[in-house]
């Protein structure tokens, strides 16, 4: 028996070739121009815009019709399309999502919706042992072109079943991308990468980045949207804020607070880059190590419990890096216990501005 | 399966019981609608769900008192209930500590959790009460507690409840078939209240009763139509002496009513029928009822208001007079030994 | 639910369609007489799962063959079939290329999988065929290809099948309630062997029959007991032609025959009435009664019999002789696009 | 808004008494004397003492009656004890995992088999969201001291559904321990720990540990298993052979085949330490810190999936610790694919001796 070398993109030439073009009719990233959304209208837009293009694209999920979505993912849509592609389901998790599935093998392209990602366990053997594996098993002879689209995080106190974010534990298991924007313009174009994209993507939204009129709303959640489509490339992190001494790796909500603590910090003279992730599945592991080579400290923001997940892997990815692997490493994540209810508690385990910018302090020595 | 109709003509119950029943519905509804006016007291101008002294999703159960009320009433502290999201009613009815029922909703250290649990996660082992925001899984739970009543060969039983969307889960199947196949000693209890959030009932399953989904496990099912209490009375009264005597479960379908939003904050534009909903409210017609047929004057039932209204206040009062939690033990009680 | 017995006296059916019937069971029943030999050829002396040709768990259909003989009759390449951890018999009634499946199970490049899946996870385009490994999980996904089958305005249908032991599981179900909701076009088959694993059904459910769960999602069940291919292809004609026609689902439990363990290995202890099984393996039966019918000879069978014996080795000899997967590109295909 | 310094520990000095004192009647690791059992006969012997010694303790689960269990874990139980503790169950398992809880919520002490672990997608809600979370919602209220035991791994071309590993999924979320012994003694002495909780554990064994006779048997999967009872303590690491040059942290079936490595390097004058993790929650990050500020060089062997579990809750605990922080790093783990059924391809991504031998060779620069 000898040591397998295995190709790391799993690829052969021919399909990176086919990826590659895939879909490259919509601009990628382009100018944002000066209209602004709030992040649940952009995702609105997004499937709205693909579902006209594509009669095969169809939203399905608990409340997405006349409600519009819990957290407006949808509002609007059942008017637009009607009730034979924007479709209520009953509260019967496995068999709607298995029914994506289903349909996705069959060539059409299902938006479905869960409702929170706390519920991820009434149906996880369809989202990781079918949706998921359905490629691999058949040798790539069978596609699940699916959006999986569900809604992540507390600060609201919605307790323990309700308040979570969870994306380490899909991105532990292979075979779905995992994709978690901050903002308006990275939700619209991952959407309309997600929905493009021949392989199944998990479309995770924090309900704080939505811009909801009935929840606190963060100034970033409203923010400039081009009309047009386009995409945000899926595995593709983006510096949301240069900075020279520390970086930190973050993501979803966890970006506007690292971004608020970094502009309150500057006016101090420390510098801080912040890494918006944008996606858990693909890692964009060469953005993690470059500004770690730079600023030689991170500090990882991450609303996922902190251990065996997300804030781990990038630490593997800078010890597994010649270049970051002298960078000095932090967390600031939920500790291992479940969301507390009550308000003082909650935000005792939410990666809030104050413990962020501790981390920052501890992390500069200032 | 049978319907057991709303018009129980002349009642079988003792005065002591009828005014026992409006005297529970009325503590819940004075309940409700304390928490409904401390949760909106606060949230204004700009209603944010999170702020407040009761933040967080907040589902209440005004209008299915008589299903509280009604099946609560065969039960002692001994028997365990679980429920829903929607729990109130069902732990006011089955004796819960109201000060600490109201405490763990205002988040406070005297709550029944210590405030880690909130509104959807009641734990009681006083009174073996346990409830669960995930649709259906409240029901498996209740299997364990049956079967650990059963097994110690006592002739006490769980109440096992949800709502009619819930019906359509896989938890909801998995458990009454084991329910049945042991012969546990337990109630399934449907609420039907017409809604899963936004999606009708008609929506979600293609047969008119779940009642008739008994027949799919070997046990009986029964669906109570009219929302009255002495009706949900007497339906539970069969079922608990069936899972008290040791003959199985029994599936119990109510057909009640949501008469306020799903969860506080929903403005139920795609509700239909909304103007009306308020002529429905079944407190005022069991009142009336009773006033009519002489069990209490039209001031004996202002009185059980009043009172219940003054047991709650004090329970509210409670709640806001007990400290919050340390933030510093945010960490204590994920495990009983060291980890 | 209605229930049709065994005896089918005349046959309605063509001589041509009782011999297809036939010729369908012989090669079912040949190939997995071909697997089990080489399954276990090459695991002794000390007999080792994943060792030889075929390693792995192994779930072979002996005696179930008239479940998907009678079905699959009815169906073209276009419909769909979900199938189980047992899912040679049906993948091979509904026409699935019998190299590329033998491939797969010997874990060879030229299978339908690459070798990635093994014979739990057949996936196949061609004859828009799955199955799974996980109890129940068949079924949802069968939604969505009827669902896409539906929108498109066509009249294919799928057909999703399990075992009597997953009808007690939560994606059984919800898979009945949404089907039958939005009349999707479906046939939900479930195969009674009697036997989930060592659990006896009676251990398993409380009720008789699984078909009497259809009531309670609103569509029809039928039980077939008998074992009979002719039986069940008179039931599955009406199931399929209401599912082809709009009418929506139909639930069809048929009781069969699992003729040998429930995976290659199990020494069935527990099984009391193992000494019996083989005189009521259906293969023979069916055959003498075709004979006798007149519809064909002694030698005709003996011959169809040959015939597929020769189709099975030539795939086999396929697979055989396929090369194995390279071990460099255990990584391929986890993603369409690069990762 | 002020960072909140949480205790780590999360307990008030009165529950670390009550916890150190619970379960002290059986004597802990005490000598393994001479008497050999195979890990499958270990954990039959620890479940079937604790049933005689306290009649609330029962086993449910699919095919534990009669079959004794798929890989053996009850085996003559159902003989002992009758079927009304030794309970065969509907493929139910939401149901009976759920039936379960409620029986340790009330008193019992339920040991429940998931026949797979592969199978906790059609069950996770109770798992996650009710069994690990009930202790914590309830204020220390109710306790659930309810063993979970599942089979995993692979090895055997079971293929992607019936070969996983899966303890990062569980590790990474709060409120459940998790343990995953290696060997006859641990598996004995971990039982009888699990059972003796009052929390609820998560207990993994590996299929190719249990000794069973019809797959390939490691020679380590018989072995010294004291009669009496005992305790194996939960989190507590074990240095399955002392080393100097580098450590392998690992667990499971991986520490056979890293033992295997290990005594063949030692020829080479390569002196290997194995640490046997036995516990993932807790994690015993004092013995990874130790034995990696002795060898300055960490391989993590895990046969669960590489990215977002284990092996990078581990690189995490190193760069936290000013000991370890500068140890050398690297991972010998399945990757992100699902596991393969042709013995090439899973033997490929499976962590063999081959892949061990090399990564200990590239660390030691040999
Ligand atoms: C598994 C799961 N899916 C979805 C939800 C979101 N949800 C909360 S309440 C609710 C509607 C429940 O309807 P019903 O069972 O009729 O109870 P009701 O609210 O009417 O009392 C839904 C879909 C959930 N909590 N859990
Ligand atoms: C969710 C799940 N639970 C348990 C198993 C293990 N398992 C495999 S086959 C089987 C028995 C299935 O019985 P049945 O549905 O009657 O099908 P049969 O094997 O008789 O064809 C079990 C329990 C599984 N694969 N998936
Ligand atoms: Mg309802
Ligand atoms: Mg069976």
């Amino acid at each position: 028996m000898t040591a397998t070398a295995v190709n790391p993109s799993g690829q052969t030439p021919a399909e990176e070739q086919r990826a590659a073009a895939a879909p490259s009719s919509f601009p990628v990233e382009p100018d944002p121009g000066t209209r602004r959304l709030n992040t649940a209208k952009a995702i609105q837009e997004a499937i709205g815009s693909q579902m006209e293009q594509n009669p095969e694209v169809f939203v399905m999920g608990e409340d997405v019709g006349a409600y519009g979505g819990i957290f407006s993912s949808t509002t609007g849509l059942l008017d637009r399309f009607g009730a034979q592609r924007v479709i209520d389901t009953p509260i019967s998790e496995t068999a709607f999502i298995g029914m994506g599935i289903g349909a996705a093998v069959e060539g059409m392209r299902p938006v479905v919706e869960l409702m929170f990602v706390d519920f991820f366990g009434v149906c996880m053997d369809q989202i990781y042992n079918h949706m998921a594996k359905i490629h691999y098993e058949s040798g790539g002879n069978v596609r699940v072109p699916m959006v999986l689209m569900t809604a992540t995080g507390g600060g609201y106190s919605d307790g323990a079943q309700h308040s979570q974010s969870l994306w380490g534990t899909f991105a532990h298991l292979p075979g779905m991308k995992v994709v978690v924007p901050s903002n308006p313009y990275d939700a619209k174009g991952l959407m309309t990468a997600a929905i493009a994209s021949d392989d199944p993507v998990v479309y995770m939204f924090h309900k704080g980045v939505m811009g909801l009129p009935w929840m606190a709303k963060n100034k970033r959640s409203i923010g400039a949207v081009p009309e047009e489509d386009y995409l945000v490339p899926i595995g593709k992190a983006r510096v949301a804020r240069a900075g020279t001494d520390v970086t930190i790796v973050t993501l979803s909500l966890s970006v506007h607070h690292s971004l608020d603590v970094a502009e309150q910090l500057a006016g101090e003279g420390i510098s801080v880059e912040v890494l918006d992730l944008r996606s858990v599945v693909p890692l964009d592991r060469e953005a993690i190590v470059a500004s770690a080579a730079k600023t030689g400290r991170v500090i990882v923001v991450d609303e996922d419990y902190q251990s065996f997940g997300l804030s781990g892997e990038i630490a593997a990815t800078l010890l597994e890096s010649p270049d970051a692997r002298g960078a000095a490493f932090s967390r600031v994540c939920v500790p291992d216990v479940p969301i507390p209810y009550a308000r003082e508690l909650e935000y005792a385990v939410l990666p809030t501005h104050a413990r962020i910018e501790a981390a920052v302090r501890a992390a500069v020595g200032a | 399966m049978t319907v057991q109709d709303t018009a129980v003509s002349a009642s079988s119950l003792t005065v002591q019981e009828r005014r026992e029943l409006l005297r529970t519905m009325h503590l819940i509804r004075s309940f409700e609608e304390a928490i409904l006016r401390d949760y909106h007291a606060d949230k204004a101008p700009a209603w944010d769900i999170g702020a407040g002294l009761i933040p967080g999703e907040m589902h209440l159960s005004a209008g299915q008192e008589p299903v509280a009320a009604g099946i609560c009433a065969h039960l002692t502290r001994d028997d365990a209930v679980t429920a829903t999201h929607r729990p109130h009613h069902m732990a006011i009815a089955h004796g819960m500590d109201l000060d600490r029922l109201a405490a763990e909703i205002f988040g406070r250290e005297t709550g029944l959790g210590k405030g880690r649990g909130g509104h959807m996660h009641l734990f009681d082992p006083d009174t073996h009460f346990s409830c669960s925001g995930i649709i259906a899984e409240g029901y498996p739970p209740a299997l364990g507690q049956a079967f650990a009543f059963q097994r110690r060969q006592t002739d006490r039983i769980a109440v096992a409840v949800t709502g009619e969307g819930a019906a359509n889960q896989g938890a909801f199947h998995e458990s009454l078939n084991l329910a049945a196949l042991w012969k546990l000693p337990v109630v399934f209890v449907v609420e039907d209240n017409d809604w899963g959030i936004s999606v009708p009932r008609a929506a979600s399953t293609a047969i008119a009763s779940n009642a008739d989904r008994a027949a799919a496990y070997g046990m009986p099912g029964i669906r109570v139509e009219g929302n009255d209490v002495e009706a949900i009375h007497a339906a539970a009264a069969e079922a608990v002496a069936r899972a008290r005597s040791g003959d199985g479960p029994t599936l119990l379908e109510i057909h009640t009513l949501r008469l306020w939003g799903h969860f506080e904050g929903d403005a139920q534009g795609y509700r239909p029928e909304l103007s009306t909903v308020n002529e429905h409210d079944p407190i005022p017609a069991y009142q009336a009822r009773l006033v009519a047929d002489g069990v209490l004057s039209d001031e004996d039932a202002a009185a059980l208001k009043e009172e219940a209204v003054a047991r709650v206040d004090a329970a509210i009062g409670f709640a806001k007079n007990s400290p919050t939690p340390q933030p510093e033990e945010a960490l204590r009680y994920v495990f009983v030994e060291g980890a």
